[in-house]
């Protein structure tokens, strides 16, 4: 297929940063923001018909004979080239995920673009806020399209740089300004490992290419067989520090600490970047080199138990919550925990790799559920000015709109049929089962969980009591913001419908997805019982959440305090690199590495000071050292040479 | 008895010590010119017995004499002239006191 | 006796004619053409440093024995002598204005003589090829030295340093005459190639013995550590036109001198006897130089004691033994002279106008008198040995010299000396730190410095800029010790 | 050849000429001075720019000689000690950068004062010796003009230099005097071993290299050397302490200048002589060095974790990114070294920045103090979005020109067939975390947040020569990061694959 569309899909959203970048602030409001959602309009055009172009054109270049969907890099330029194997390449590689990434991505950012003109209406800096806008989205797609896992890891940098520019846009507030931050050094730290890691893997397999790397794995590492390297094969630590750059960008435990405060960044923004897209990179990243995992299942095994812990972490977490934008981020984390596990437990010999499948139509729904959540947080927040639930209750007569989409959300999210979470959370659950009970029944339970902390949230927003609101009632926001939570709450009731499986499979070939009805059955009664829970507790103002929050004091508390990961953290960073490493090295350097060359300099002059006396102005002891001085010069070289 | 070159060649160097010591002793910058002299003979003295002794043939050592002798003679002279003009500016020519300058 | 081989010593006969005439015109013109004595002599020495590079021995064809060998001249003897006429030149020049001074006007007339002869004695020095010709150059350089130095009458240092110089002197020269002696017993001549040719038979304590004397009695004149301790008390108290005479001219002959001697006299035991004499005298003279050198506030006594370390610089051209290092040396003593005589030229310059020495009134120096200050810069980076200045040049050459003679051993004094060049790069620095970057009032009004002081600058500057980069004046000295027979006599 | 004359000569012509030229301007005319030096720097960018392309045709036509527009004027023929010019791409790359920075240098010095004349001299004769010694493939002239590099700093640190300025620049041109009088013992030797027996001596880099004579012995005694002769310029553990005192005590123009060009002639140094020259010892003793230049690339970025002065921040960003050279020159292998030379080029270009930056800040706030600042962000909006480039360069983001370096770097050093050396590659991986510690600490602390101090409301965002001076170099540092190949490609082309194959370092 021609170059010019997919081109037109990075050129598009790099070319409006750049255009808003440089003179957005010779612009007005109204024309930056309208420029950057047309933009991003055209490129979801475009990119629709890319993705409609590789699924249904049939063309030999997307399926062959046998109705298996190829891989088919469009364009791939050399960018770098390290030696004549290793070549960092920028290309756009079309295969089943990439295509769908591409849809998922270009909607929530048009949605977002859309949202934002009537969300960030007035914000000081709002061009530059459409440029970091475009730049997220430019580094999202190329990020996904990446023929070769160095574009990736290119990508994935400039990502995180912009989700830094983004997080602290109101950067006079010191809160955003450290949230920021936080954010780019955990995810920078989580880099290291999946720059190692390519490192490793590079070296041994001599390539970048995904295409390469992915076709027949067992040749290509044959060379990483038999070295060890404390303990592990080599290429299970090259794949583990992989996992590890994903745990950062996807906030997987331990390196989840900097989402829940990413959120100080606007609210859309937390819908397209914190909810929607990138977030959801680490499990893309797994996908695409997940034949390689196949390869080494210990390293499957590994992403297994980190994703189901965090999944269960982040699930109590969010029970406890007052900050719905928090609550928010964490059942985000644990949603994207789902995709992981259900990476982890996906099997090549079992229904085409289901759970590569199901840990893919997750993403795809949970995107859609996720930002349409968000974007109704969004509009909440706007109508309240707060954050805390605490200051909301009885929503539901001022906010329909906002009301029903955010509804359906809670819906889908917490795996009612017909709604689109249902269908994708089910293909996990039966491949947990399939992998090993355990993970089945424990899924199960946080899909429990889930159910009940959003409908927690829904309640507490919509129902409970009906505070006060004072002189302005809150209502529904500008048409803008009414959109695309229509849109989005459309897509999440009908998406469960799309037969998933037709069109992506770890290996391409087709699979027809039919519900294990005991998996479902049980699933759905789960969520129906912690809907039920979740009705008893919040639907009215009642004593008894204080009651249970009493009865469990300990357990609510460590709940509410995140199980104290951001005092460890604190404590890691400040107390013992700062603290104990770099004031040490720092003072080493002044005192004692300085301190000897310094030293050098006063022992001369102590020297100089010390002999002065061999000058003493006395002719006589002139003479008398002249004499000793020549005697002395004759008697060494008679001892020693003689 | 046979004098052997030694017997003058100790004596010899018993006065270059001499200098030597008194140089490096004595305090009056005169007393200091005279223990010059006595090491200057000393040379004198080596070289002309050189000479005598060891070759006999020629007289290279007998001239250096001479000349050394002259030498050391305006030396003095001068030695004098200058400790006579310090004795006017400074009027003592005690070597004890020419350390102005040091270090 | 053939009485046509005194033209073999043209040089020596030129400058004594110059001697008479200044005698005679000191003695006998009227007091009021006195006045052009100073002119007239600069003049007729500039004429004869002229005639020094085109009298016909500077083609090497006519290397020539006078006097049964005793006397030798050949194009690079010759080449030294002009080196040192053109020092001797520039410090006429720098004189005039002191010389002419109301209370040198009296003493004018002895003050050229005086100079003429030593620098007459320094010719045999350097010509000389047997000690009776080279103890009476010595004592003829070094002696009217003394005079020269208890010029200024009114002052007690004067004295003092003349004092100090002429004891320690005439001991030093008890010393020498002593080694000699053991020498003339060892080998029965006064020769030198007689001596070359039988001392290698004749090694032991006492040819030991007679080294170490004959090295410590020039290295007197040279200012080695530790025959070296008059030098800063001299220099300081000397008249600033003979200190700067005293530093650059008379160590530059005595350099050279020296190396005769050793390649000459001692080159067959060179390895055996002396290499490590003179490997210790060099550390300590360039280390003890500097650490002195670091601590003077005293303009004239810094650089005494930087010239000490400058000396252990040119000794190694000496312990080198090599072609290049002898042509080094030659080019580090013209080169030396001068940075050092630019140097001096500045110093004279204040000192003559405002009476300061001392490197603290020296502060702020650049605001008031920029001039002056750039050329004690570039005086001072070049002694550093900076580049693009001589310096440089003439240190990495002597440097590279050095090293040609190849043992380890070599490696590691050079690599000392260049550690101690830091150390001296040091101090240099602190002069030009006071005159530079010290922001505090200076105690030297603007003035306009002679036209003699300033041409004697503009042809050090010159010389500064210009020696290292003009690649031909090293190449032609090259040329000549590849062409020269000085070591001959080694090994 | 242009106008009858080897082009790289006119590299020292030109800043002869200014030297005259601002002889000429009288003392306090800065009409005058400013017009040499932005005339005749400009002269030099397009000057280098003509000849990077002009090599690149010389090369597509198919020039395979190491080193193109030789040329060579005996000089002192005894000692066989020429006057001799060439380039290769690596000298290419580094005669542009030295251009970029001294243009840039000298619209950052706009308003120098006081004496501005003698300022500029001082920086002239600085880039000449630069430029000298870039040009130059004779290990004396090389020599020679990196000492006239040095010196200029003691007077320019000295007068115009801010806080202890007298004692840093007496520390930092003592310190880098005692670098090179290791490195002169080691020219010297290399001269007397550079050829076999019995033939003519030379000081000339390329035949020594062909000739490859000097005895391994030698080369072990040589090596170390010529290699912390030049270290101590590229600020190696543990003679690295010269860099902060000196930078921060440094006027803005000799700061970049300094950071951006002077201590690259350590790094290419490092590479033109010890390891072209001593492949065999470099090979031996290179584990000596990369834990030396390993500590201070992890050390220099953890002290610049707590420093509160901005200038000390990237005194210490330098020798952590300077030491990353040093480390890759030592992995002996291609991309390593490519990687090497881009990150000169690119640390050159970035760290003129960030000091342009803080010498535009300290001119306006009179602090240097993080903790004094803040907020700059809203107050002057250009140099702050500048300095967030800068840091965004320094910490490696895509698209800027420390990430290809870098990442060319790691790729390389981890190609190395040796364990110890990829254990060794990881761990200065690891300063890439640190690095993006203090930069976001300082942007976070200078730039954003509340204001600190309202006397800083009333300040000014940068004047026309502050923003030319660093949109240039913004340029320069988009254009490494955009166009990688391009400068790898120039920089990869000269060295033959055979030099490290024949070490049998690389798979």
């Amino acid at each position: 297929m021609d170059i010019t569309m997919p081109l037109m899909i990075l050129a598009i959203p790099l070319g409006m940063f750049l255009l808003l970048g440089l003179f957005g602030n010779k612009m007005s409001h109204k024309l930056a923001g309208w420029l950057g959602t047309l933009g991003m309009g055209t490129a979801l055009v475009l990119a629709y018909t890319t993705a409609y172009q590789y699924f249904f054109s049939g063309s030999e270049l997307f399926i062959n004979a046998a109705g298996e969907r190829l891989q088919h890099a469009v364009f791939d330029y050399t960018w770098l080239e390290f030696t004549e194997k290793l070549i960092i390449k920028l290309g756009f590689l079309l295969d089943p995920i990439s295509a769908m990434m591409l849809v998922v991505i270009t909607t929530i950012s048009f949605m977002v673009h859309l949202y934002s003109l009537g969300y960030m209406h007035g914000e000081k800096g709002f061009q530059r806020y459409y440029a970091f806008l475009s730049l997220f989205s430019f580094s999202m797609l190329g990020l996904v399209v990446a023929t070769n896992i160095f574009q990736m890891y290119i990508f994935w940098e400039l990502v995180g740089a912009s989700s830094y520019l983004l997080i602290g846009f109101y950067y006079t507030k010191p809160s955003a300004v450290a949230a920021s931050k936080k954010a780019f050094i955990v995810t920078r730290f989580a880099d290291l490992g999946f720059l190692i890691g390519i490192l490793i893997l590079s070296f041994y397999s001599s390539t970048f290419d995904f295409v390469t790397m992915t076709s027949n794995p067992q040749s290509v590492f044959a060379s990483t067989a038999g070295t060890m390297f404390m303990g592990g094969s080599v290429l299970t630590w090259g794949l583990v520090l992989i996992f590890m750059g994903g745990m950062g960008k996807s906030a997987m435990m331990p390196l989840h600490i900097w989402l829940p405060d990413a959120m100080e960044g606007p609210t859309p923004v937390s819908a397209l970047i914190h909810a929607a897209t990138m977030v959801v990179a680490g499990v893309f990243l797994v996908a695409r080199m997940f034949p390689v995992y196949i390869v080494q299942e210990s390293a499957l095994e590994i992403v297994t138990v980190v994703g189901a812990l965090t999944a269960l972490y982040a699930a109590i977490v969010a029970c406890t919550q007052i900050d719905i934008k928090r609550v928010l981020a964490f059942s985000t984390i644990s949603q994207i925990a789902f995709m992981v596990v259900s990476l982890g437990v996906a099997r090549p010999d079992f229904h085409e790799g289901l759970g590569y499948m199901a840990s893919m139509f997750h993403l795809f729904t949970h995107a859609m559920f996720k930002a349409l959540l968000f974007l109704g947080a969004g509009a909440l927040i706007h109508a309240v000015h707060s954050n805390d639930y605490t200051a909301m209750g009885g929503l539901r007569k001022y906010m329909p709109i906002t009301h029903i989409s955010f509804l359906i959300g809670c819906l889908a999210i917490a795996g009612i049929p017909p709604f689109a979470g249902f269908f994708s959370k089910d293909e996990i659950l039966t491949a947990a089962f399939n992998n090993s009970p355990l993970w089945g029944i424990w899924m199960t339970g946080v899909a429990g969980l889930t159910a009940f902390y959003m409908f927690r949230l829904y309640y507490r927003i919509f129902w409970w009591n009906n505070p006060d609101y004072g002189h302005h009632t809150p209502h529904d926001g500008p048409w803008t913001m009414s959109l695309p939570l229509i849109i989005l709450a459309t897509i999440s009731c009908v998406a469960g419908f799309i037969p998933f499986g037709e069109f992506v499979t770890w290996n391409g070939h087709e699979y027809i997805i039919h519900l294990d009805w005991t998996v479902a059955t049980t699933s759905i009664v789960v969520a129906v019982c912690a809907i039920a829970l979740a009705t008893v507790m919040y639907r009215k103002e009642n004593a008894i959440p204080t009651r249970m929050k009493n009865a469990m004091k300990g357990l609510w508390t460590a709940a509410y305090n995140r199980f104290y990961f951001d005092e460890l953290y604190i404590f890691i960073t400040h107390k013992i690199i700062f603290n104990l490493v770099s004031r040490p090295i720092a003072w080493f350097d002044r005192h004692i590495i300085d301190g000897t060359m310094d030293s050098f300099a006063t022992m001369t002059n102590y020297a100089s000071e010390k002999i002065k006396g061999l000058q003493s102005g006395s002719v006589q002891q002139y003479v008398w050292v002249y004499l000793v001085g020549a005697l002395l010069l004759a008697g060494a070289v008679i001892v020693f040479v003689i | 008895m046979e004098l052997t070159m030694l017997y003058y060649i100790i004596p010899s160097l018993i006065m270059f010590c001499c200098g030597v010591y008194g140089f490096i002793t004595r305090k009056n910058m005169i007393a200091i010119l005279i223990s010059l002299e006595l090491m200057l003979n000393a040379v004198d003295i080596n070289f002309v017995v050189f000479n005598r002794f060891l070759f006999p043939g020629q007289m290279e050592g007998m001239f250096f004499t001479l000349f050394a002798i002259a030498i050391a003679a305006a030396e003095t002279a001068l030695a004098i002239a200058i400790i006579i003009n310090l004795f006017r500016v400074a009027k003592n020519i005690d070597v004890e006191d020419v350390n102005e300058m040091k270090f | 006796m053939d009485y046509s081989q005194f033209l073999a010593m043209k040089q020596e006969i030129g400058l004594l004619v110059i001697f008479l005439f200044v005698f005679f015109y000191d003695a006998f013109m009227p007091k009021k053409s006195q006045g052009a004595l100073a002119g007239i002599t600069t003049m007729l020495f500039g004429v004869f440093t002229l005639y020094g590079f085109f009298c016909p021995c500077l083609n090497g064809a006519c290397a020539t024995d006078a006097f049964a060998g005793m006397y030798n001249t050949s194009a690079i003897v010759v080449a030294i002598k002009n080196i040192l006429n053109i020092g001797v030149f520039i410090v006429l020049i720098q004189s005039m204005k002191w010389a002419n001074s109301e209370d040198q006007v009296i003493r004018r007339g002895e003050f050229y003589e005086l100079l003429l002869v030593t620098l007459f004695g320094m010719y045999l020095m350097i010509s000389a090829r047997h000690f009776l010709l080279f103890v009476i150059g010595l004592e003829a350089a070094s002696l009217p030295l003394a005079a020269m130095v208890a010029f200024d009458k009114k002052r007690v240092e004067s004295h003092e340093a003349a004092i100090k110089y002429i004891l320690t002197a005439v001991f030093s020269s008890a010393v020498f005459l002593m080694g000699l002696s053991f020498v003339y017993a060892l080998t029965g001549s006064l020769y030198f190639d007689a001596i070359a040719a039988k001392i290698a038979a004749e090694q032991g304590v006492m040819l030991i013995v007679a080294v170490a004397f004959v090295i410590a009695g020039i290295g007197f004149k040279l200012s080695l550590v530790p025959f070296h301790l008059w030098t800063a008390d001299v220099y300081q108290g000397a008249p600033t036109s003979v200190t700067s005479y005293l530093s650059v001219i008379s160590k530059g002959a005595a350099a050279f001198a020296f190396l005769v001697i050793m390649a000459q006299v001692f080159g067959t035991v060179y390895s055996q006897v002396w290499e490590w004499m003179l490997y210790a005298l060099i550390i300590l003279t360039i280390t003890i130089g500097n650490l002195f050198a670091i601590r003077q506030r005293n303009m004239k006594r810094f650089l005494a004691f930087s010239s000490v370390s400058q000396a252990g610089y040119i000794m190694l051209g000496v312990i080198a033994m090599t072609a290049t290092g002898v042509s080094s040396l030659m080019y580090y003593i013209l080169v030396y002279i001068f940075s050092n005589l630019a140097a001096f030229g500045v110093i004279q310059a204040i000192e003559n106008n405002t009476g300061m020495v001392s490197m603290d009134d020296y502060k702020g120096l650049y605001k008031t008198n920029p001039r002056l200050s750039f050329t004690m810069m570039l005086a001072m980076f070049s002694l550093a040995g900076i580049p693009p200045f001589a310096g440089f040049f003439s240190k990495f050459f002597i440097f590279t010299g050095a090293i040609e003679q190849g043992s380890i051993a070599i490696y590691v004094l050079v690599l000392i000396a260049l550690i101690n060049t830091i150390i001296s790069l040091y101090y240099y620095l602190l002069v030009v730190k006071a005159m530079f970057i010290h922001k505090d009032e200076c105690k030297i009004a603007n003035f306009k410095s002679a036209c003699s002081e300033r041409v004697a600058m503009w042809i050090c500057v010159a010389g500064i800029i210009a020696l290292g980069i003009v690649s031909c004046v090293y190449n032609s000295l090259l040329d000549l010790t590849n062409g020269t027979s000085i070591l001959a006599n080694l090994f | 050849m242009l106008f009858g004359l080897n082009i790289l000569l006119y590299f020292v012509i030109i800043p002869v000429l200014m030297l005259l030229g601002l002889f000429l301007c009288q003392k306090d005319n800065m009409k005058q001075i400013r017009t040499v030096a932005v005339v005749g720097s400009t002269l030099l960018v397009a000057l280098s720019v003509y000849l990077l392309v002009d090599y690149l045709a010389l090369r597509a036509a198919g020039e395979t000689a190491q080193m193109l527009y030789t040329d060579s004027w005996c000089w002192f023929e005894n000692l066989n000690i020429n006057l001799a010019v060439g380039v290769d791409g690596i000298s290419v790359a580094m005669i542009l950068l030295s251009a970029i920075i001294v243009f840039a240098g000298s619209f950052a010095s706009w308003k120098i004062n006081p004496l501005p004349k003698d300022f500029f001299l001082w920086l002239i004769l600085l880039s000449t010796g630069v430029f000298g010694f870039f040009i130059s493939i004779d290990l004396f002239t090389m020599f020679m003009f990196y000492e006239v590099a040095l010196i200029p700093m003691y007077l320019l640190i000295g007068l115009w230099g801010t806080g202890r300025k007298e004692y840093s620049a007496m520390k930092l041109t003592l310190m880098l005097m005692g670098g090179s009088a290791f490195l002169m013992l080691g020219l010297i030797g290399i001269y007397f071993h550079s050829v076999p027996e019995g033939q003519q001596l030379t000081w000339n880099i390329v035949e020594i290299a062909e000739k490859g004579a000097i005895p391994h012995d030698w080369q072990l005694f040589l090596f170390p050397m010529t290699f912390v002769g030049f270290g101590v310029l590229g600020a190696m553990f543990p003679f690295h302490t010269w860099s902060p005192d000196g930078h921060a005590s440094a006027p803005t123009a000799v700061s970049m200048l300094h950071a951006g060009v002077l201590m690259k002639l350590g790094g290419y140094g490092c590479f033109r002589v010890s390891m072209y020259l001593m492949p065999e010892a470099a090979n031996e003793l290179a584990w000596i060095f990369l834990i030396l230049t390993g500590i201070s690339v992890v050390y220099g970025a953890f002290s610049a974790c707590v420093q509160t002065d901005l200038k000390y921040i990237n005194a210490y960003s330098s020798v952590s990114h300077c030491g990353l050279v040093l480390f890759a020159i030592l992995m002996l292998n291609t991309t390593a070294m490519t990687g090497a030379i881009m990150q000169m080029l690119s640390h050159g270009l970035m760290t003129a920045l960030f000091f342009a930056l803080i010498g535009m800040i300290y001119g306006r706030t009179h602090t240097r103090d993080i903790r004094e600042m803040g907020g700059l962000m809203k107050i002057m909006p250009f140099l702050a979005v500048c300095y967030v480039i800068a840091g965004m360069a320094s910490l490696g983001l895509p698209g800027l020109s420390g990430f290809v370096a870098e990442m060319t770097i790691f790729v390389g050093s981890f190609q190395h067939t040796d364990m110890f050396h990829r254990v060794f590659t990881i761990v200065a991986c690891c300063s890439i975390v640190i690095t993006a510690v203090y930069i976001l600490r300082v942007v976070g602390k200078l730039l954003f947040g509340p204001v600190q101090d309202e006397h800083h409301l009333k300040l000014t965002d940068a004047t026309w020569w502050e923003r030319f001076s660093a949109i240039t170099l913004i340029v320069c540092v988009a254009a490494i990061g955009c166009f990688p190949n391009f400068f790898s490609d120039l920089i990869k082309f000269t060295f033959d694959p055979e030099f490290f194959t024949v070490l049998g370092l690389i798979k």
